[in-house]
């Protein structure tokens, strides 16, 4: 009896973890996306997610699109901001140091931010799941139909971009600007246009994450900073550059902090979370799996 | 001739002088300051309150003002920032000089400005909900309380559960100053209701998924949950709560008296059970209810002007100005008069329920302030005893 | 045997596979000019960076004025009297000239934030010393004029002397200078060789490493020859123009047949 | 200090001791006193950041957490043990001070981005630890009753008396900020901010001296919270949130991180802002995004910057015309 209820909880709580940790995850690559190609770390990577959420409900509820063209509706309004951020805040820069560009992606952080506001207000929005229905008893444990998509559509989106950044010319082409922007230019590829590519995908990716995930969490103008803060923390602990590193540590930390909230308290989740990835920071910053830097997809 | 010429305009001029400033000082308006969060995160508190300060002004006015003197509403929006709150309560106190001020909106707020309305001996109704606003009543000489205590919704729900056979309860609180005074509350009054709580634990504000908690609780033998908190977690818990398929009743602190809840957790919320104040079900409380002229006429006048829901937090604003009315009223514009009279009001019939207050307490109110709801077929439904 | 300032044993540096240093050793006397030559991708700035502290031999010594390095940190080593210049320019481009020169004066000197912060006793007085110094240092390089400009405002001639001078200023009995001339003009590379051997005359020893080899010939008291991050050759500036496996490492002797 | 510094802070001193005299003038600008006392503590705090930020060029995004230790520390240290408020500001310096080392120490050998997110991780684990620790800290609820700062018997509780006391404490920081500057650690950490390799070939210890600004910059936070803490007599834990710390670095950027002046050009400006754009609400924070964001992208020099650029335009006009007469 005990067993049964216990194993059902860790089941239960994996199953959580494995659902929060997929927005890590996805946040992670698309901090990694944009890191690699232009070294930045783009501090706005959480409000896409919170504008992926919020988009999907306009659509979807507001305007009343069907799923698939709402959830693609999405990511082309996410591809265009992406790219307006690229044009007017990034490339006018002309001394584009670490500081500068962190100041920027900062300002652009608290303007999204305040534009959603502006739109949306502040309270929290809801979405029903992608296909309704009650939750799935699987050994002594629920899990949401949504969580199915949320992983879904997670792993799909890891097994594209491996695709993407190894069999597409653009792909290839944003990987040979990220390893030597001199040589890529001598070859005809154009760094400009890489860099945006990089932020229209990026900014994509954390759309998509925003949408699947709101049915489960809800979604509201001011989430992006903690978004940020995780999904920065997966990329460090799986090695900042790393495909695989950063899914798999989205994974882990989402895991860890749901069996932080089963076995200690849900008041020190995030603590616990924050002081892992410091301390990973500080002593092994190239990432929990060796040197994953820049090792590519 | 010269002389008496000037001699004769300067009396005329001290003349239409001293009756203008005469005329002023009788028709000089009564000053009531207001410090509320219009914006920031606590907006939804204070938006409403705003409008319904101005709405009652308004009425008062239109009503021929106090004793013939118009009252002047100066108000401030404190950003939902408590650093914010203290220099606009100094502003309104040094500055405009007013004869009370109502708000702040929050208890953070609130506990923060009553050093200094103490320090300057003016009277203020804060509209925060922690009881420590008001107690221990002999640091509170100049603040009074227009929120009923969360230890009155406690005791009601305890009260609730004991007669439906409920001695063993969950409670889940959210790391807010409201969710710990809850969570206070309800450690406290459990023994004398002899009530075993099985099951502690808070969470952060910013929580998106509580089914790990909800998960740790099945696992114990908890008859009922009680989660207090506000904003989006008791949406969260609620929509986890029947996503788990859970099957002991989910009670709700008051903060979830608001309709916009019940749309937001879509079809979970059924079977929730709340305390509430009665302007949340003011359509289905009986006309001969004492507070139904009250809260119907509020209701009304609220959402015929401002076209939108009404809600619980404006009515405190409601009450707390028209006991200020009452108070100028009576004993006109004297602060420490206005302090003594609200200290001792009675029988105020307002938004929160009939009004008793006194040297000892500064609310003045017991557990009639709320109500024991439902949700049922996506509306409130008053639970019949 | 006279004086050694410098003895380097058996020095290795390898990268991920790549060996820049191979097992070097040699010797360094008090007071002279000895020049490091070599091909591109010969070690010569792994080595200087080895002795500088600023990277940290896979094998091997150095003894610094009879002493071992410790081959930990960059600042330690500049306290033990080694001061550098670098191949690319490391002016500090947003602070002046006079600037540059007192930060050189850094371990001439000893306050700290908060005797500074507050003027305590003292302060005024170093400062005073620190300004005095600099300008000193400054003149050395007659570079006065451009005292209050920014640094990285100065043409490309007076930033190599500027950088040479800031390095003097922290008084090193050992300099080494990674290519002073390369990019100069005729009259500069002449201005930059007279500075080297005011150097020497200040008693300082100097390692250069220069591709302009009519300067390295006409300065050097010592010539140093590696290839392949191997020592190649040693000797006099004469003796090494004649050394066949220096011709011959010179493949086609470009440049030192430009010498003759 | 150079003496056309020493005129500018001289000149500076003078206009601050003027000024509440001239706003107390009318009624309508009475309560800007109360406005600049937090112009005083966001430039104390904001110096600090600008030191750390403008000359060694190391961002933080955590310096709230500084600013709430020094609260807290001087809050439970008055109210819980009876401490002197003067022992207890003394004491919340030292605590950040300290924390700031053991913090500095490992974070300060990571370079920008991982810097970045280093310090804003250890501002929120400070923010949750207000938050969650409830028997010290009083948990969200906070705590009141905070004593004033008092001189020989005299509390400075009103707001003329703390504007005096405010300002004394940032124009010693502003001093002692320029002093740093223009001597020998300033020029340290300018020359670390130019080329660290070049510093180092120098014998400056480039990790120590950047971790010796941070803790400076923790000392300056602290300060100003432990003013707060005592000038409001209540602490609560959302005055000292990442948005904050977010404030604090558009306090120094919008004012110019080329010099610690900024900072108080900066804190005026966030400070009266919120006075003038009142009709903006919310939105006010949008605003500050975008004068953030044109402020990098297209002054890199800040408010200050553009200000001593005319300045320095005009005077050499007049002169140019005072040449021709």
């Amino acid at each position: 009896m005990f067993d049964t209820i216990l194993s059902g909880q860790i089941i239960q709580y994996l199953f959580t973890g494995l659902t929060i940790g997929a927005i890590y995850a996805l946040t992670a690559l698309g901090f990694n996306i944009i890191h690699n190609v232009t070294g930045i770390i783009n501090f706005a990577q959480g409000d896409f997610v919170v504008w992926g959420g919020l988009l999907m409900v306009m659509f979807a509820r507001f305007f009343g699109f069907p799923l698939p063209v709402a959830f693609f509706s999405v990511v082309g309004v996410m591809v265009f901001i992406g790219a307006f951020i690229y044009y007017f805040n990034i490339r006018p820069i002309k001394k584009p140091s670490i500081l500068t560009m962190i100041m920027v992606t900062i300002a652009v952080s608290i303007i999204l931010q305040g534009v959603a506001m502006f739109i949306w207000g502040k309270e929290p929005y809801a979405l029903p799941s992608f296909i309704e229905g009650p939750p799935v008893y699987v050994y002594g444990a629920y899990i949401m139909r949504q969580s199915f998509w949320v992983l879904g559509i997670s792993v799909a989106m890891v097994l594209f971009l491996t695709f993407f950044f190894n069999r597409t010319l653009i792909g290839k082409a944003m990987r040979a600007c990220a390893d030597d922007p001199g040589a890529a230019g001598l070859v005809g590829i154009s760094t400009p246009l890489m860099i945006c590519a990089a932020f229209m995908l990026g900014s994509a990716l954390g759309a998509v994450g925003g949408a699947v995930i709101t049915p489960i969490t809800l979604m509201e103008y001011d989430r992006g900073a903690m978004i940020a803060i995780k999904g920065f923390g997966s990329a460090i602990l799986g090695g900042l550059g790393s495909f695989s590193g950063a899914v798999i540590a989205g994974f882990m930390l989402g895991i860890l902090e749901s069996f932080a909230t089963g076995f200690v308290s849900s008041a020190y989740k995030d603590a616990i979370s924050l002081v892992l990835i410091l301390g990973v920071l500080f002593t092994k910053p190239e990432g929990l799996f060796g040197s994953g830097a820049n090792k590519k997809a | 001739m010269k002389k008496t010429a000037f001699i004769l305009f300067l009396s005329v001029f001290f003349f239409v002088l001293s009756t203008a400033s005469g005329w002023a000082a009788d028709n000089e308006p009564y000053k009531i300051g207001a410090i509320v969060a219009v914006t920031g995160n606590a907006s939804f508190l204070g938006d409403p309150q705003r409008n319904t300060l101005e709405m009652v002004v308004d009425i008062i006015n239109e009503e021929g003002g106090i004793n013939g003197r118009p009252v002047e509403l100066v108000l401030y929006d404190t950003e939902s920032n408590a650093s914010r709150a203290v220099t606009l309560a100094r502003r309104l106190i040094t500055r405009d000089n007013v004869l009370a001020v109502v708000g702040p909106s929050t208890s953070g707020e609130s506990m923060a400005v009553i050093p200094v309305v103490n320090r300057a001996e003016v009277p203020m109704i804060a509209f925060g909900a922690s009881t420590r606003i008001a107690e221990p009543v002999e640091e509170r000489k100049w603040v009074f309380k227009v929120v009923p205590g969360d230890d009155l919704a406690i005791r009601l729900k305890y009260d609730y559960m004991k007669r439906n056979g409920i001695d063993k309860i969950a409670i889940a609180t959210a790391s807010t100053d409201y969710g710990i005074s809850g969570r206070q509350h309800m450690r406290e009054l459990a023994p004398e209701y002899d009530i075993d709580i099985v099951f502690d634990d808070t969470y952060g504000p910013g929580e998106t998924d509580l089914t790990a908690l909800l998960t740790r609780i099945r696992g114990t033998e908890a008859q009922a949950i009680i989660n207090w908190s506000i904003g989006r977690t008791q949406i969260v818990i609620t929509r986890n709560w029947k996503q788990l398929g859970m099957t002991i009743p989910l009670y709700q602190s008051y903060g979830f008296g608001s309709a916009r809840n019940i749309e937001m957790a879509e079809g979970a919320a059924e079977g929730v059970i709340v305390p509430v104040s009665r302007i949340v079900i003011a359509d289905l409380i009986a006309d001969d209810d004492p507070h139904a002229p009250v809260v119907k006429r509020y209701k009304r006048l609220y959402e015929e002007r401002f076209n939108e829901g009404v809600s619980v937090f404006g009515g405190h604003a409601w009450d707390a100005m028209f006991q200020l009315r009452d108070a100028l009223a009576e004993v006109g514009p004297n602060r420490s008069a206005i302090r003594e009279y609200m200290e001792n009001i009675s029988g105020f019939v307002g938004n929160n329920s009939i009004f008793n207050r006194s040297p000892q307490d500064h609310v003045g109110l017991d557990m009639d302030a709320y109500v024991m709801v439902k949700v049922k077929d996506g509306d409130w439904a008053i639970i019949d005893e | 045997m006279t004086d050694q300032i410098l003895e380097v044993k058996n020095l290795t540096k390898r990268f991920k596979g790549l060996v820049a240093v191979d097992r070097l050793s040699f010797s360094l006397e008090t007071g002279i000019i000895k020049s490091l030559i070599g091909p591109n991708g010969a070690g010569k700035t792994t080595l200087i960076n080895m002795i500088t502290g600023f990277l940290s031999p896979t094998a091997g010594e150095i003894i610094f004025r009879n002493r071992l390095q410790k081959h930990n940190q960059a600042h330690r080593i500049a306290a033990s009297g080694i001061a550098r210049t670098f191949q690319t320019i490391e002016l500090f481009k947003n602070m002046t000239t006079l600037e540059n020169i007192m930060v050189g004066c850094h371990l001439r000197s000893a306050k700290e934030i908060i005797s500074s912060a507050f003027r305590l006793p003292g302060v005024k007085k170093e400062e005073e010393k620190i300004r005095d110094l600099a300008w000193h240092h400054l003149k050395s390089v007659n570079l006065e004029k451009y005292a209050g400009q920014k640094a990285g405002n100065l043409p490309l001639g007076e930033q190599k002397m500027l950088e040479m001078a800031r390095a003097m200023a922290s008084n090193p009995s050992l300099i080494l200078l990674d290519e002073p001339v390369a990019g100069l003009n005729e009259a500069e590379s002449q201005r930059a060789m007279e500075m080297i051997l005011s150097i020497r005359g200040q008693g300082v020893t100097v390692i250069l490493v220069e591709h302009d080899m009519k300067v390295v010939m006409q300065i050097s008291d010592e010539v140093l020859v590696i290839n392949y991050g191997r020592w190649l050759a040693e000797g006099s500036p004469r003796d090494i123009q004649k050394d066949p496996n220096v011709i011959d490492a010179y493949l086609g002797g470009e440049a030192i047949g430009a010498c003759h | 200090m150079t003496t056309n510094t020493a005129l500018k802070v001289s000149s500076f001193t003078v206009f601050i001791m003027i000024l509440p005299w001239v706003l107390n003038l009318s009624s309508a600008t009475a309560y800007y006193v109360d406005v600049m006392i937090f112009v005083a503590i966001h430039s104390i705090i904001g110096c600090g950041l600008s030191l750390l930020l403008g000359y060694a060029g190391q961002i933080s995004l955590g310096q709230a957490a500084f600013y709430g230790i020094g609260a807290y520390t001087s809050g439970i240290l008055t109210v819980r043990m009876d401490v002197n408020p003067w022992f207890a500001m003394a004491a919340g310096i030292f605590v950040a001070s300290a924390i700031a080392t053991a913090i500095g120490i490992p974070t300060l050998r990571l370079r920008g981005h991982y810097l970045a997110m280093a310090t804003l991780g250890f501002g929120m684990i400070v923010f949750i630890v207000f938050n969650e620790y409830i028997a010290l800290t009083g948990g969200p609820s906070g705590f009141g009753n905070i004593p004033p700062l008092s001189l020989m018997g005299h509390p400075i509780e009103s707001s003329f008396s703390f504007y005096y006391l405010s300002w004394l404490a940032a124009i010693i920081v502003l001093t002692a900020s320029l002093n740093i500057v223009n001597s020998r650690p300033g020029r340290a950490l300018r020359s670390i901010h130019d080329s660290d390799k070049a510093s180092a070939s120098l014998g400056i210890n480039v990790a120590m001296a950047k971790v010796k600004i941070f803790v400076v910059s923790g000392a300056f936070g602290a300060l100003a919270g432990s003013l707060y803490a005592h000038y409001l007599t209540f602490v609560n834990p959302p005055a000292f949130d990442v948005f904050f710390s977010l404030k604090v670095l558009m306090i120094v950027v919008i004012g110019g991180i080329g010099s610690v002046w900024g900072a108080v050009f900066g804190a005026a400006l966030l400070n009266f802002l919120p006075e003038w754009l009142v009709f903006l609400h919310d939105f006010d924070v949008l605003a500050y995004g975008i004068i953030l964001l044109l402020v990098v992208m297209f002054s890199p020099q800040g408010i200050y910057g553009l200000l001593a650029g005319a300045a320095g335009y005009f005077f050499k006009f007049i002169r140019k015309e005072s040449d021709h007469d």
